[in-house]
């Protein structure tokens, strides 16, 4: 029992972080219609631009949170304006090349500039945990994890409250209709990808102090995402966002009740069964066939 | 072969066409193969840095035989299919005489059927699985330790660490699987309780499940057996776990400084076996060889926490220097039979080959030093034992 | 007929090689080169015929590796509690023909299931397949090694036994059987695309509801071609397998299906020689740039910013701009011509 | 007027979510006749077609022919049975030439196994003779071989429309469902297009259109059918469409006025 409270709250945390890589990709591909190859490259990038602001630079970690966060937003508003816009009503093939072109180039971009080896950041949390009976968690994570549920939060706000987010519906929703009704779906294009973009560059930034850095982390960022958004339906936020944790507790149970070597399966096997027994993804919002 | 004239002239249009560089044949390459990138990017990149060093010692003594050498350095990227092919175009295209690699166990077993069907002779600076030696491969000459040999001179310890009940975490590959099975074995026959048996992959991040259940186990020691990228990744993580077994990481590839400065204080209380010590080189049975690689390493800025990897490539490429002095040519075969006989002064001891394995095929084996040093308040100490 | 020439010329100029290719370790590019490129013709079936973009196209490569090494090696695994499956080790020609028809097997079941979504879902669930069979070889240890690699896979040997035997060891055989069954590929792939069935897969990529008005069976014809796709992928893997002589997880990386992907619409998608062309390009390349001391960063940051450019500027890829550039008569033939008296009227 | 009946509609009824497409529905198709649906925009043609043709699935009602009911089978099993139709949007294999469609759309006439083609056996060479064979024949009947040659995409829109003719003569229908095939032609092209009607019907084809050109329709249908927001308010001849007081009222009214006049 202890030891499946310690799982749980292992789960949690992660699963906050997942949810964030999800709800950036559902999003880019619900408006857009774009597989994103490079989301995990923003993961990445969001983590390296942490280890530069505080070990190399020596910011301060919250500042340096922030500023990862800001260059991916920036990041990935340059890759739609120099990549994307151009593509506009090419077919989801065409976009998912150009997407994985730019997959490899920026990886090979992080590799050159950064190396193989693997980088760790220092947090500035206390190293002792948080005991809270058999369950103890690190700061770091209790950080990652309030942290995460702050931008799920205002993700959610954005979309519901806004001008921007009524906007993004209404492309979602219908973007012959929406560009009809006056919105700028270029900068709706630009504002979702960055938007996308900088909630895979915050995961990163807050998943690198608690892991290491490398080159390749965002190909399994990507393989996450990509099975958090089928769990939960292409386009759906609420899908993502319980996709995220879905994913995380099956990947910690898995792993320790079934086989270690297996966690990173656990997803890929959750999507065989959602194909097989409800293959519109939890919460999909339309149909996904044709 | 048949050749005439105009395939003559179309090959040397094919080869102007490919654009291969051509080098002057004034000195002497020596491949290495190593993980520059990918699970094993750190220590692989010190073993290189290590061997560098030595090329360029052994360059400003005036060579070998009259010839300067030179390193032919690939990236095998921590894959075996990768290493493997380093290892064919080391040889087929740099026509190397001589191989230093390629790190991890299962990286040096890839290679191996390669340089047996080249017969070209392989000097093992790291790997520790017993298979290497065993293979009946008689062009595998290894430095490094065994496992089984870890094991042995582990094994007064253990009464030492007063070990009741030992659990497992080690990289589900050669290197992990080889050390694992050879300590839990000395283990047992102390009578030790062996608990949970967890693997990892070299390419794994999160080990909070794994750690769980060792938690759960109630082991008073874990064994941890992987590179150090990983090792600084348990550390920090059982303590957030809060996980009070004692950590020993075994297989000599941990750079306690490089845990020190990455694990913070997550690194305090752990063992660590290693196979150089360089907080107390006096200890080494060749102190002069090792102080001279400690201060070439310190003052060309290496990451002091390489330092116990990167003597490894240091010491291999010695060793196949002076083998090809001994051989007299630097031809495969000729170095290989001058392996035999070589014995080198390196920062490992005193190198020389043993003979291990099936009958008529032995493969060479060294015999190196194994050290435990504890990490005590942020430093590296002599555990009084 | 010239179209017939000038392909005949083009593999008696491959034969020719070894005759006067001084440097093996050209020839080694050759091979994984020629490996790579079957494996490119089979994903340009799926790709540029049916027009479905599957990106898990490694699975069946990788599949086919590890099928016929341990075919070819044995195995032993206990799968419940009081049972053991074994195999003997079978000769390497056995093993590969049991590499083709599992590889084969895998892509009907793939195609069962897959082929129920289409668009970014297919896309997806094809990647996840990938990944699904890469996380069985490195965890399923008993049978794959897992990380380990299976190591000392036998070499391919052909004849009868102590009469007269090849062994394809070595560079130079090794090439040869390669190029024979890059030959074998293509003439599957051009007699099928040429056929009504191939006709009925280019018919779903040009217009799928036309397509089936006219009886065209959609699940039928994609499940055929991922099947004959996967088989030829798996025989690409067991060639590659016994050629390297070692498989490891990281045979079924998404890198790899990149790599052919590129190969594919850098040559033209579609078009029979699209594969060989962008497969040459992008085997030789990196070769190239190696002779110029770039480093291997550099060499990818490349290919990527290529796959960019041919995406936006040359969309169909080489051959088929070649083509446009050229006198049509050069180049008749390849994808499907008229009956011989209409062809007079028609193409006047 | 005897002929026996191929094609039933009992009753059929299409929604989509909560709108009505066609409601309560049912007519007959006879042997070799040709039967006009007609009707304004919206009255549930197209839908009729789809649901025929299985595009869509029918909510309710049954749909039979020649004794097999084809509710809940997939467009190509239905044109296995000979039922097979040209689309209102038109629709052909834009990036083959014009043989090459009508070669696709033989597909369901050519007898080739997967395995004999790859390995390439003499059988499969003879079938695609015979096929190419065919296919001529089949481009001289609609009276488009001259440009056999030319890409799809590059024809002008006359063609096309002739095209998708062909490529649906192709499958070998026995009921031919033609959805508005001389919109947008010019009245020389409108005529052509009636000729050929003629001698689709002469090779013993039934046809089912959908049309608004009301001279083409007058001329060429045995019976017409017409439509009004789902439902049938007539089914009769043509002289007596012109005369049915509810028909005019509906649809007819203006329209054919202007097609008299």
């Amino acid at each position: 029992m202890d030891q499946l409270l310690q799982h749980a709250a292992n789960a949690m945390i992660i699963g906050g972080t997942y949810a964030l890589l999800g709800i950036g990709l559902t999003l880019i591909f619900g408006i857009m219609k774009v597989v994103n190859f490079t989301h995990g490259e923003l993961y990445s990038f969001g983590a390296y631009m942490m280890y530069a602001w505080v070990m190399l630079i020596g910011a301060d970690f919250m500042v340096s949170l922030v500023l990862a966060v800001v260059l991916g937003i920036a990041l990935g508003a340059l890759v739609e304006f120099v990549l994307l816009r151009r593509l506009r009503g090419a077919d989801i093939d065409t976009t998912m090349l150009v997407m994985i072109g730019a997959w490899i180039a920026m990886q090979n971009t992080e590799q050159l500039a950064w190396s193989g080896v693997a980088k760790s950041i220092v947090s500035p949390f206390p190293a002792d945990p948080l005991v809270l009976g058999p369950v103890s968690i690190s700061w770091t994570r209790l950080f990652v994890f309030v942290v995460a549920l702050v931008l799920i939060a205002a993700t959610y706000a954005l979309i519901q409250r806004t001008k921007l987010g009524k906007a993004m519906r209404a492309t979602f929703q219908d973007r012959q209709a929406a560009a009809l009704m006056g919105v700028q779906i270029n900068s709706i294009h630009t504002a979702t990808f960055a938007l996308g973009s900088g909630l895979a560059a915050a995961a990163g930034a807050l998943l690198g102090p608690v892991f290491v850095v490398y080159p390749t982390i965002g190909d399994s960022a990507s393989l996450k995402a990509f099975a958090i958004v089928i769990l939960g339906g292409l386009g759906s936020i609420p899908g993502a966002t319980i996709g995220g944790f879905i994913l995380a507790f099956a990947e910690e149970l898995g792993a320790g009740y079934v086989s270690s070597g297996y966690r990173d399966a656990m997803g890929f096997l959750l999507i065989i069964l959602i194909l097989i027994f409800k293959p519109t993804g939890l919460f999909a919002q339309k149909e996904r066939i044709g | 072969m048949h050749i005439d004239p105009r395939k003559a002239a179309l090959s040397v249009l094919a080869a102007g066409l490919m654009a291969a560089p051509a080098f002057a044949q004034d000195t002497i390459k020596i491949g290495v193969t190593q993980p520059l990138t990918g699970a094993f990017a750190a220590s692989g990149n010190y073993v290189a840095q290590g061997a560098k060093i030595a090329e360029d010692e052994i360059n400003a003594k005036g060579g070998v035989l009259g010839k300067k050498i030179q390193l032919v350095i690939e990236d095998n990227k921590s894959n075996p299919t990768e290493a493997v092919a380093t290892v064919e175009k080391l040889i087929v295209r740099d026509k190397v005489p001589a191989i230093m690699g390629a790190w991890s166990s299962t990286l040096t077993l890839a290679v191996m059927p390669k340089v047996m069907e080249y017969k070209v002779p392989l000097v093992v600076e790291t790997s520790s699985s017993g298979k290497i030696t065993t293979a009946g491969n008689p062009y595998v000459f290894r430095i490094a330790p065994t496992s089984d040999m870890e094991a042995v001179a582990f094994t007064p310890l253990i009464d030492k660490l007063n070990i009741k009940k030992a659990a497992f975490l080690n990289t589900n590959n050669d290197f992990g699987i080889g050390s694992a099975k050879a300590y839990s074995e000395a283990l047992k026959k102390k009578g030790v309780e062996i608990g949970v048996m967890e693997t990892m992959d070299p390419k794994a991040t999160d080990f909070s499940a794994q750690l769980t259940s060792i938690k759960a186990s109630g082991a008073d020691t874990l064994f941890v057996t992987t590179a150090v990228e990983q090792i600084t990744l348990v550390l920090k993580q059982a303590k957030e776990l809060q996980l009070d077994a004692r950590i020993i990481t075994t297989g000599g590839s941990n750079s306690p400084d490089q845990l020190i400065a990455q694990a913070g204080s997550a690194a305090d209380g752990s063992y660590h076996v290693v196979f150089f010590p360089p907080w107390f080189p006096d200890v080494v049975k060749n102190p002069e060889a090792a102080k001279s690689y400690m201060t070439e390493w310190k003052k060309r800025g290496h990451e002091p926490g390489g330092m116990t990897e990167g003597f490894r490539g240091y010491d291999g490429i010695y060793t196949i220097a002076e083998a090809i002095k001994v051989a007299g040519k630097a031809e495969p075969a000729a170095i290989k039979d001058a392996l035999w006989k070589v014995t080198v002064h390196g920062v490992y001891g005193d190198i020389k080959f043993t003979q291990q394995g099936p009958k008529g095929k032995e493969s060479g084996q060294n015999v190196p030093s194994v050290y435990l040093v504890k990490i005590e308040d942020g430093k590296v100490v002599n555990p009084e034992l | 007929m010239t179209n017939r020439i000038l392909s005949l010329a083009w593999v008696a100029f491959l034969i020719s090689i070894p005759f006067w290719m001084e440097d093996l370790y050209y020839l080694h590019v050759l091979i994984v080169t020629g490996i790579f490129i079957i494996a490119a013709m089979s994903l340009n079936l799926l790709l540029g015929y049916t027009g479905q973009l599957s990106l898990g196209h490694v699975a069946f490569f990788g599949i086919g590796a590890y099928v016929s090494s341990l075919v070819s090696l044995g195995f032993e695994i206990h799968v419940l509690p009081n049972t053991t499956v074994s195999l003997d080790p079978k000769p390497v020609w056995f093993a590969m023909l049991v590499a083709v028809i599992f590889s084969g097997l895998c892509g009907w079941f793939i195609g069962r299931v897959s082929f129920k979504v289409r668009g970014a879902y297919f896309v997806i669930v094809t990647v996840s397949f990938a990944e699904v069979v890469r996380l069985v070889s490195l965890n399923w240890m008993e049978l794959t090694q897992g990380p380990m690699a299976l190591n000392n896979i036998p070499y391919l040997t052909l004849g009868i036994p102590e009469v007269f035997e090849v062994e394809f060891i070595g560079k130079v055989p090794c090439y040869y059987l390669v190029l024979a069954v890059a030959v074998f590929t293509y003439v599957v792939i051009r007699r099928l695309v040429q056929s009504r069935a191939g006709r009925a897969m280019i018919a779903l990529r040009e217009n799928e509801p036309l397509a089936s008005s006219v009886g065209v069976d959609v699940t039928r014809v994609l499940v055929l071609a991922t099947i004959v796709s996967a088989g030829l992928a798996g025989l690409a893997g067991a060639l590659y397998a016994h050629y390297v002589r070692i498989v490891d997880p990281d045979v079924f990386l998404f890198i790899y299906t990149v790599t052919m992907v590129i190969m594919v619409i850098t040559g033209g998608k579609g078009t029979l020689a699209g594969p060989i062309v962008g497969g040459l390009v992008f085997g030789i390349f990196p070769e190239v740039l190696r002779g110029f001391q770039v480093q291997p960063e550099i060499q990818w940051i490349t290919y990527g910013v290529l796959m960019i450019l041919i995406v936006y500027f040359l969309p169909a890829g080489i051959v088929p701009a070649i083509r446009s550039l050229l006198p049509r008569r050069l180049v008749e033939g390849g994808d499907g011509s008229v009956e011989p008296n209409a062809t007079a009227e028609a193409r006047s | 007027m005897t002929a026996p009946t191929v094609l039933s509609i009992e009753g059929l009824s299409i929604r989509f979510g909560g709108l009505t497409a066609v409601e309560d529905l049912t007519f007959q198709v006879r042997e070799g006749e040709v039967l006009t649906l007609i009707g304004p925009n919206g009255a549930g043609k197209t839908s009729a077609f789809n649901a025929i043709t299985g595009y869509i699935q029918p909510s309710a009602g049954d749909i039979v022919y020649r004794g097999e009911c084809l509710v809940g089978m997939k467009p190509n099993q239905i044109a296995a049975r000979g039922v097979v139709r040209t689309f209102q949007k038109t629709s052909v294999f834009s990036g083959l030439t014009m043989f090459e469609n009508v070669l696709t759309g033989l597909h369901l006439r050519g007898k080739q196994h997967p395995l004999a083609i790859m390995l390439g056996l003499p059988s499969v060479r003879r079938d695609e003779e015979r096929l190419r064979a065919e296919a001529w024949e089949i481009l001289k009947l609609v009276g488009i071989e001259a440009r056999a040659g030319e890409q799809a995409s590059a024809l002008p829109y006359g063609e096309l429309r002739l095209l998708e003719v062909a490529v649906a003569l192709a499958a070998k229908p026995t009921l031919l469902l033609l959805d508005e095939p001389v919109s947008g032609m010019n009245p020389t092209e409108t005529a052509d297009f009636m000729t050929l009607i003629g001698r689709i019907r002469a090779l013993g084809i039934t046809i089912l259109l959908v049309e608004h050109d009301m001279k083409m329709v007058m001329g060429i249908s045995d019976r017409i059918v017409c439509l009004n927001q789902g439902r049938i308010i007539a089914d009769a001849p043509p002289a007596e469409i012109q005369k049915d007081p509810e028909v005019i009222r509906a649809y007819l009214g203006e329209r054919y006025v202007r097609a008299r006049g």
